[in-house]
């Protein structure tokens, strides 16, 4: 009997509200700084902007102890394993927030080089625009994750279903998650 | 598109076959080629006088005593995506070996497909701690390949953003280095002065970084009016600054055990390896481009060119900080000498009508909808220019064939280059050296790996 | 301006007009001895060393003695106390491109030259490491040479101009 | 006689203990997720490469020697707790005797310090003889008239 078993009842309810609430107030990010968003976000993470006011206030280096990845930057073919590397060894709960456009569809540059959007390798929670977005557009983008948070699933693992309804059959909404097709494209 | 596969992350020997980077990691001793083997020990000098013995290096260090670990993409004090491998003997590096790539972008690929009038877009986003000086170098080869001249107001406004952006790449060098070696609070103080010009780049240029701002032809807008105290606002509260940080890190004795007498470079290793910029000023040759071959008005404005002694840590610590003073004295000087007039080329041929007039004639309509959607022809030909980036020269080689297009562009990176030099840097150093020793190398990967 | 006929070995063809940077045209087996030549005419640093695939634009302009190939490796020699610089660009060839490694004169360029086997697949002979730099290690191909695709992803909101 | 309830804090502590070990095992167990961990997370951290080679289980012999300096100060903190105890009734002879004790364990620290355990550090190249350097000591400033050839 493990807590994924507990049916969602009255009497876990609230129980299930505390632990969102810890959850959505304390997200530690791993900085997984690539590029030009990279810097914007240390300049979010600096005096200015400040997101320490919403709990994260420390960048994690290490993914044992982070429970948000912030992808700042473009992802190029060779970087696309280790960023699914460093994922898989994050610990549950964990969710990702793509920052820039470069790391949602590949902005810019759209050559052999830059995988075309971060979701075909880790499961997207929070897209942020902007090349680079302005630090107002993440902290944007951290509030909707917290939304997200408040009103989210707690025990699910993240790409096994999206809204779970209370009858149980979870909609598979991200097609399973593909490897990082690294192919060179003659013409 | 092929069917998604299941990422096999239950088996550990695809996980390691996906991230292994084969040929290009450190190999074993015995598996490396001599040459190889002393360029990763860090003395591989072949000019005459400092040949290195081959004997020097112990080749029968048996490989079961030493490791080699990665000190990899996602690091927090690497900068960026540099993976550097280190073969360690406990806490002693024996070898370094860079291994980048891990941001490559194919921006020259994309160079080429953008037009002359978009290039700038592309190139600004290459050393993302200063696009103001990227976009200046690409324009000066634009217009030095099409031979126009730029006003007078915008060769000043020029110099002006270039040296704020100046300011604000040492103020994050500052930032980060602190941070690496402890001082967290320099981080703070770095970037809060820094916000102050990202504020004025916002208000000229509209964006805070990657701002389009310096094109072919000119600059993209005017200096907002009241710019004058603006700038000396910022003058004046940076300046101050940098006697805080002075007193915050110069006396620390952790500081300066970890910085004084630490990597030292010796001007012929450096001027062997390519090395520009302050690692090259570091080790006492005084090679400033702003001076040597000024371009823009560097000719009449009055700096110095900070020089270094012992080209260790600390002399480039020492640089940075004095060339953030120089940058402020120059932008004073700015203010005081900015002339009037238009700020981008009246030349039809590169800058698009006004808006008003697009309201009115047709020619100028039709003429503004060329300019942007076909750019300009550049006759063809080569061409390459260079400018003192604050990590050294950055230079930007244009083939053109006649097309809007430019046939080849080549950035030549400063940090690319600088980078190389960090076995030779490491050389007998140890595991906390490492990150002094990148930090004062100060690479940017997006400029690395274009 | 130094006159560069001085220290450029006989047969090899200047030419100042270009631009008004100064240029060198050496042959393959020239290119080697003309950059030590330049080195010792105190050219303290090479600054930069980069490919060019001139695949689609062969009409390109050459002093008159230099047979046009494909590939052509531009290096760019500074001299910090005469504060000048030349450029030697030499034709490396067109399929089986190859050219002496500047490893043993200027040891910064070693890292240059893989970029540009890398990207071009250029050669370079008695190279320490000549290995890939940028690209991941089993890519195929040579990313930056003209008949190599751009591997752009088709866009929806165009008609996306068919498969990449 | 030496009444039991002496000893019945230790007792409770030990209870304790145990319940407290056993409790956190049983709930982990419970409340623990039961899908068992990918083989990727299981690898170890390496900056996100999974490293072929295995690191050699040899390590030099500068680590063990840090380890026995440990040890000293171990066995040297273990003996005084008794001694703390009754301190007191042992007076200036219990005082005498500590004193000799840490002297003879310093001597060994001060044995494996000779041995050059603590001195960890590479060799600083341009230490010797250098002056103390601020910020704008030792770099040159160089103005546009003394323009003097690099």
């Amino acid at each position: 009997m493990a807590l994924e078993d507990l049916q969602h009842n009255f009497l876990t309810g609230p129980l299930e509200d505390i632990v969102r609430w810890a959850r959505r107030a304390s997200v530690w990010p791993a900085s997984f700084g690539l590029a030009c968003c990279a810097i914007e976000m240390m300049a979010t993470g600096g005096a200015d902007f400040d997101i320490a006011r919403y709990g994260m206030e420390v960048f994690r280096n290490s993914p044992r102890q982070a429970d948000l990845m912030i992808v700042a930057g473009r992802v190029s073919q060779k970087m696309a394993p280790v960023l699914r590397q460093v994922y898989d060894q994050m610990m549950e709960p964990k969710w990702v927030i793509s920052m820039g456009v470069c790391a949602s569809t590949g902005g810019l540059f759209n050559n052999y080089a830059i995988v075309q959007g971060v979701d075909q390798i880790v499961p997207v929670d929070v897209y942020a625009p902007g090349c680079p977005p302005s630090p107002e557009t993440l902290m944007h983008a951290i509030l909707t994750l917290h939304e997200q948070i408040r009103t989210g699933e707690i025990m699910k693992r993240r790409h096994e279903g999206r809204p779970v309804h209370l009858d149980g059959t979870p909609e598979l909404w991200t097609p399973e998650v593909p490897v990082a097709v690294r192919v060179g494209t003659p013409k | 598109m092929s069917e998604p596969i299941v990422r096999a992350a239950e088996r550990l020997d695809i996980l390691s076959a996906e991230t292994s980077e084969g040929a290009q990691e450190l190999q074993r001793r015995t598996a490396t080629h001599v040459d190889e083997l002393s360029r990763e020990v860090g003395a591989v000098l072949r000019l005459d006088g400092l040949t290195l013995d081959p004997t020097s290096i112990d080749m029968d260090r048996r490989d079961d005593e030493t490791m080699i670990i990665n000190m990899g993409p996602s690091h927090p004090s690497t900068h960026g995506v540099l993976r550097l491998m280190l073969e360690l003997d406990g806490e002693f590096v024996l070898r370094t070996k860079p291994v980048i790539g891990y941001l490559h972008t194919g921006m020259e690929k994309t160079g080429e497909e953008l037009s002359y009038v978009q290039g700038a877009t592309n190139v600004t986003r290459m050393d993302y701690l200063s696009p103001v000086i990227n976009e200046l170098c690409y324009s000066m080869a634009v217009e030095k390949l099409l031979d126009i001249e730029v006003p007078e107001r915008a060769v000043w406004i020029r110099m002006l953003m270039s040296e704020l952006n100046r300011i604000s790449s040492h103020l994050v060098w500052m930032a980060t280095n602190g941070m690496d070696l402890g001082a967290s609070s320099m981080m703070i103080y770095g970037l809060r002065e820094r916000e102050l010009i990202l504020a004025f780049f916002e208000k000229t240029a509209g964006l805070r970084l990657n701002l389009n701002y310096v094109r072919p032809g000119g600059v993209a807008a005017d200096l907002p009016d009241g710019w004058q105290d603006d700038v000396l606002v910022i003058c004046d509260t940076i300046f101050a600054r940098t006697f805080e940080y002075d007193e915050l890190l110069t006396g620390q004795p952790i500081f300066r055990n970890r910085m004084i007498g630490v990597a030292p470079l010796a001007a012929e290793e450096a001027l062997a390896l390519g090395v520009t910029g302050p690692l090259l000023r570091s080790t006492g040759v005084a090679w400033d481009l702003r001076r040597a071959m000024p371009y823009l008005a560097y000719d009449q404005v009055e700096f110095d060119v900070i020089v270094g002694t012992f080209g260790d840590n600390f002399d480039r610590y020492a640089i940075r900080l004095n060339e953030i003073r120089e940058s402020i004295r120059i932008v004073r000087q700015c203010i005081d000498l900015m002339p009037s007039g238009d700020y981008r080329s009246q030349d039809p041929k590169v800058t698009p009508p006004p808006r008003a007039r697009i309201g009115e004639s047709m020619e100028a309509l039709i003429h503004h909808f060329k300019l942007f959607t076909e750019g300009f022809q550049v006759p063809p030909g080569e061409v390459y220019t260079a400018v003192e980036s604050p990590r050294g020269e950055l230079g930007c080689y244009i083939v053109s064939d006649g097309t809007a297009k430019p046939y080849r562009l080549h950035v030549r990176a400063p940090s690319f280059v600088n980078l190389q030099a960090v076995s030779l840097l490491m050389r007998g150093g140890s595991m906390s050296d490492t990150i002094t020793v990148i930090s004062t190398i100060d690479p940017v990967m997006g400029e690395v790996d274009r | 301006m130094t006159s560069l006929s001085s220290t450029a070995p006989p047969g090899v063809v200047t030419s100042e007009g270009l631009a008004a940077d100064l240029c060198c045209f050496p042959t393959p087996d020239q290119y080697f001895d003309l950059v030590s030549s330049f080195r010792d005419d105190d050219f303290e640093m090479c600054v930069d060393l980069c490919g060019v695939d001139y695949l689609e634009h062969f009409d390109r302009w050459l002093p008159d003695r230099i047979d046009a190939t494909r590939f052509e490796v531009v290096v760019n020699l500074l001299s910090l106390s005469k504060k000048e610089r030349v450029r030697v660009r030499v034709q490396a060839g067109d399929d089986a491109a190859e050219v002496h490694s500047l490893f043993a004169l200027y040891p910064g360029t070693e890292a240059m030259e893989r970029e540009v086997f890398d990207l071009f697949g250029i050669l370079f002979t008695n190279h320490p490491d000549l290995t890939r730099i940028l690209m991941p290690e089993e890519w195929e191909g040579h990313p930056l040479r003209k008949d190599y695709g751009a591997g752009r992803v088709p866009v929806q909101f165009k008609e996306s101009p068919g498969p990449r | 006689m030496m009444s039991v309830d002496q000893y019945l804090p230790i007792l409770g502590l030990l209870i304790l203990g145990v319940l407290f070990g056993a409790g956190s095992l049983v709930m982990s167990a419970l409340l623990a997720p039961r899908k068992r961990p990918s083989d990727a997370k299981l690898a170890p951290y390496e900056c996100g490469i999974v490293p072929e080679i295995e690191p050699p289980q040899r390590f030099p012999v500068r680590f063990y020697l840090v380890a026995m300096i440990f040890v000293i100060f171990d066995i040297e903190v273990v003996f005084m707790y008794p001694f703390a105890v009754v301190f007191r009734q042992l007076g200036l002879f219990g005082l005498i005797e500590v004193l000799v004790f840490s002297l003879t364990v310093f001597g060994a620290l001060l044995f494996l310090v000779s041995e050059g355990a603590l001195s960890w550090g590479p060799v600083k190249h341009l230490v010797a003889g250098m002056p103390s350097r601020t910020s704008s000591s030792t770099i040159v400033r160089i103005n546009s008239d003394s323009d003097q050839a690099a």
